[in-house]
């Protein structure tokens, strides 16, 4: 884990207000791994705050992440231009982790939860591993992505709120309905709270106890595990967890959603 | 290299950069990405009796220049600390000072016993603006500010005691001298001013807590003017902070009355912020002649 | 189009921005750039009795998203306002508030008898921060903030009057409804913060007169909470302004409890910022489905 | 006079510590003219001001300044690429004029003075006036302009302060020492407040009446005439005249420099 001063290679539009920032590394970098993020200046001064981003995809020299345009951080890093430097500190969090024996994948990403799915395909790529991908967008101008998903997923299926693109519903029930035929070892999912918790109820409704780790979101300061601002609350609530640090990824039945 | 030591109430400080309350933790994480005992103290996060869980998320806001964070106080607890995590301040060569807080002024006094002796400095934050049933309340008033310092100091035979003073106060001048009164060895200044930011979509405060404390390099005129004011009302050193982020600021801060400074959210925009500032001070030294950060130390002139 | 329009005190306003005291004059330079005629209303610049030259310069610093000015109420003289630019501010179509200032209670008492009845509202300036021997004195405490208004209102037949409050205090909420108490109709907050900001190289302070109002986008966490504090002390309407920057800022404050907005240093950073927030408010209320701005006011509901 | 945002053409180093910026105007200006001003903003949203700079060159469709790096507003202003945007008040302030009469012209210009000088030996290029430069630089790093000021004056005299450069001294002696040659009509001046006392000084010295126009420089607010930030005090310090507003060029003996 590092600051370093990275070189901003594109910053360009992908679906309607999501921008993909792809940014060249100044020096090798170890441990970069799926479900990981970076916490990345947006190039105003005035914004005091790096923006959390995940790592979507990565190599030796490059690091990809996706990025919704919400509030004013965003919006001031959608206005970098390619070959202007950013601050970023990275590789941050624990990331998502496969057993050996887990072989067959369930990924269930909605909204901006869909880019840190596409690393662990990428990082899975050639391996023994078959991944059965539900992806959900706002909608038809908000998906992307989906050659990637449908080139490395055994099966995926990409669901839009407004069914204004292929099946209306969300990425929660699109898995569950297809569960039978997923028939998956272990379940890896990002997205919005609700989405989370839909999940957490439909294996509980359903008494499944297969394996399921879910990767968080909540607002930091330091982004290394210092100040304590990015609790969540570990079940039971006796106890808080750290998002940056002890997470992004945790185990679904761990925290408090 | 110019000499940037610093002795604060027969403290020795390598130089007088020291990681703000709060924003370092116990100082592992940053640990991580560079050796910290290359700074000249640390403050730990605050430290009450019990262990805390501190406010319900979000805990922090983004303003211009600023944020808000309204944490709660989340800390192990004075048992904890003691026994997790003071060893590995202790393993490093930079100043502790436990930073700590209470409800009651017999919190004080019992943290502060128990303490004694443990830790190089004690820093009482009374101007927390997080906790509701305590913090707060003590930094307003000289008289409260007189009671929980001389409370605190009757049980402190050998730790030096800073009293770290609260912004959103009438005089910080008339609450500085009555911590001195109260046997304060040094203040430190200022803590964060009470703010709020707003979620207009759904008509609420961002912060779970409401309001929050805003601190970062918009607030830094607002602590150097309160620094100054200080420095003409109390003998005792004292300890600057508030948006420093660069060397320049952190010598605005000695220029103006502060012996030593603190350096908080500007570890948050740039990870080696301290490091950075620690080289900047000497190198401006040593671009201006100037031997010893000291001679520096409240040499403001005024104008007019 | 949404219904922008708001009354205070039996004082209509077209729509709730209006410019801050002291960075608009009286409207004519602005004019050459947009027809202020389009402002819900002017604050002009501070009034005293005598004209008065202002302080030294500098008068302006730069801080991180704030800025500090200690102008020192330079201003042509009440007589000079009255023969010389009341005239052109009243050819505009749009509320004239005389902001004033005077170094004694007799000051107040003297220049509110003689503007009675010649402008539509008039803002009792008790607390910019630079002229030494008056105003600041007048702000602090809710005795003397009592004392100013009541002396103030009682030569008041016609003009309602706003009291306009100072942040650097230990409790605006107390100082305001002691404003209400003593009979203001309105209050309006916050005025500038008082900082320094100091020319390392020089070792001096950068403004002449050493300290000055911080103001701008920076500073708008701690008017914000302000403001949310004062609506809940009184039920006199409220102006609020501090760091207004877009029409979301100025749609914050009115959730937090003010009716209208002052914005001031934004003229400076961007001088169409008033046309283009009123714009943005009018868009914003289409936006979201609601027919008049006031139906935002004080609907800020807490966490937790 | 107008707020704009202009396009920037050009922003490269032109000197040591000194960048020249051109910037592309969205539609024809009116009264741009010889020893106006322009205030810029300086593409970072943490500086609330933005600088005054004295217009150098314009035509048409577009203006350039020349800054000297001195705090962090400049600093940031020569981050800003070509092709990015800035918002620009101008033209402000009242200008240099010349009287119909005005034949020979003393230009005497200090640091960053040099740059209002240049607007004026441009604007009457093709005139009958014939101008006699005297300008002071810091240093031969810090010389600019030498050629401009050489192809449009009579006689064009260049000194640097420790002498790195042809002549040792200021721009003020130079003058002085060449004034029975140059034997000016008007003299026109711009640099830091010591030249200026000094020409002022070196004025009532030697008796003469010769019409002398200064431009000021100080520190500015809204930058049109409303705030009353910028004053100077008129001679006799019982009023206050706006550099912006009432200046930035004053009759020398109009005001306290
Ligand atoms: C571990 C992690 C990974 C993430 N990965 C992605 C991603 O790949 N793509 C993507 O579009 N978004 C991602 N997010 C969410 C992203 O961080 C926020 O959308 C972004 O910070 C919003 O910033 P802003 O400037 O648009 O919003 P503003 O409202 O201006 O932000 C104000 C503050 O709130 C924080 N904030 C606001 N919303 C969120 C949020 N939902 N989560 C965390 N912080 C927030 C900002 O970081 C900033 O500190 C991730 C969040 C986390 C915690
Ligand atoms: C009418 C006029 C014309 C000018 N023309 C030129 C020019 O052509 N080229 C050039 O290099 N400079 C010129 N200057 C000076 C230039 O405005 C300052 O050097 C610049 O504003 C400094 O800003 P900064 O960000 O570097 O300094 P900072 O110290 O960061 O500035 C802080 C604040 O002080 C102001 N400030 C600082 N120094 C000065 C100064 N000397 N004069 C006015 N404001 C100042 C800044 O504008 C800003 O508001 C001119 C000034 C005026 C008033
Ligand atoms: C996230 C966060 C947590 C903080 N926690 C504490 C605390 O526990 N005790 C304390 O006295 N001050 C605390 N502070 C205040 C800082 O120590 C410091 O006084 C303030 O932030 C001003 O300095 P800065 O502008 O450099 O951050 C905290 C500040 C932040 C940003
Ligand atoms: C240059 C300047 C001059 C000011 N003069 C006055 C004044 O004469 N009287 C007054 O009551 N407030 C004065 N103010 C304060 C503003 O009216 C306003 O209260 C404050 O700046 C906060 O608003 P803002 O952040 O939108 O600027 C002045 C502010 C500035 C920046
Ligand atoms: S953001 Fe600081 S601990 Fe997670
Ligand atoms: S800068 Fe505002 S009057 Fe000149």
């Amino acid at each position: 884990m590092k600051e370093l001063i990275v070189k901003v290679l594109e910053n360009a539009p992908l679906a309607d207000g999501i921008y993909k920032l792809k940014f060249s590394l100044p020096e090798k970098m170890c441990c970069l791994r799926c479900g990981k993020f970076v916490n990345i200046s947006v190039g105003d001064s005035a914004h005091l705050l790096r923006r959390p981003l995940a790592i979507c995809e990565y190599d030796e020299k490059s690091v990809t992440v996706c990025y919704q345009l919400k509030g004013s951080g965003t919006k001031s890093l959608s206005k970098v231009r390619a070959g202007e430097s950013l601050s970023c500190v990275l590789p941050l969090g624990n990331g998502f982790t496969l057993e050996e024996n887990e072989k067959r994948i369930a990924l269930v990403g909605g909204g901006v939860g869909v880019f840190p799915m596409i690393s662990v395909l990428r990082e899975f790529e050639n391996s023994d591993k078959r991944f059965y991908s539900y992806m959900g967008f706002r909608n038809r101008g908000a998906v992307c992505m989906e050659e990637t998903f449908r080139a490395l997923s055994e099966k995926s299926e990409i669901v839009t709120d407004d069914g204004s693109y292929q099946k209306r519903g969300n990425a929660v029930s699109a898995f569950f309905d297809d569960i039978g035929n997923a028939k998956p070892d272990v379940i890896l999912s990002c997205g919005p709270a609700p989405m989370l918790r839909a999940l957490k109820a439909g294996l509980s409704e359903r008494g499944l106890k297969i394996p399921c780790y879910v990767s968080l979101e909540e607002r930091m300061g330091c982004g290394i595990g210092a100040c304590l601002v990015c609790v969540c609350k570990k079940t039971g609530g006796a106890a808080n967890a750290r998002v940056c640090k002890d997470g992004p990824v945790f185990e679904i039945g761990e925290v408090e959603i | 290299m110019a000499d940037l030591k610093v002795n604060l109430c027969g403290v020795e400080f390598k130089n007088p950069v020291i990681a703000a309350s709060g924003t370092f933790g116990f100082g592992k994480e940053f640990d991580a990405l560079y050796d910290i005992g290359v700074l000249g103290g640390i403050s730990t996060k605050g430290l009450t009796l019990e262990k805390r869980l501190g406010n319900a998320v979000p805990r922090i806001a983004e303003g211009r220049s600023v944020i808000l964070n309204a944490v709660g106080l989340q800390n192990p607890g004075l048992d904890a600390f003691l026994a997790e995590d003071l060893d590995f301040l202790k393993s490093k060569n930079t100043v502790i000072i436990a930073n700590v807080a209470g409800k009651t002024v017999e919190d004080y006094e019992e943290i502060c016993a128990r303490l004694d002796g443990k830790v190089d400095m004690i820093e009482l934050n009374i101007s927390c603006p997080n906790v509701k049933c305590g913090g707060m309340a003590f930094g307003i008033r000289p008289e409260s500010v007189y009671t929980v310092t001389a409370a605190s100091k009757k049980n402190l035979k050998k730790t030096p005691l800073i009293v770290k003073l609260s912004p959103n106060v009438e005089s910080i001048a008339a609450n500085a001298a009555a911590a001195e009164k109260g046997g304060a060895d040094c203040v430190s200044l200022i803590n964060t001013l009470t703010g709020m930011a707003i979620d207009l979509e759904r008509r609420r405060p961002l912060l779970a807590n409401n309001t929050g404390g805003v601190s970062g390099a918009g607030i830094k005129p607002i602590a150097l003017r309160m620094v100054y004011e200080v420095s003409k009302a109390v003998s005792v050193p004292i300890i600057g902070m508030g948006g420093i982020v660069s060397a320049e600021d952190a010598l605005e801060f000695i220029v103006a009355g502060a012996s030593a400074v603190q350096v908080g959210t500007a570890n948050f925009t740039d990870t080696l912020a301290m490091p950075k500032i620690i080289e900047g001070m000497n190198a401006w030294l040593d671009a201006h002649g100037i031997a010893g950060v000291q001679e520096l130390c409240g040499t403001l002139k005024m104008n007019g």
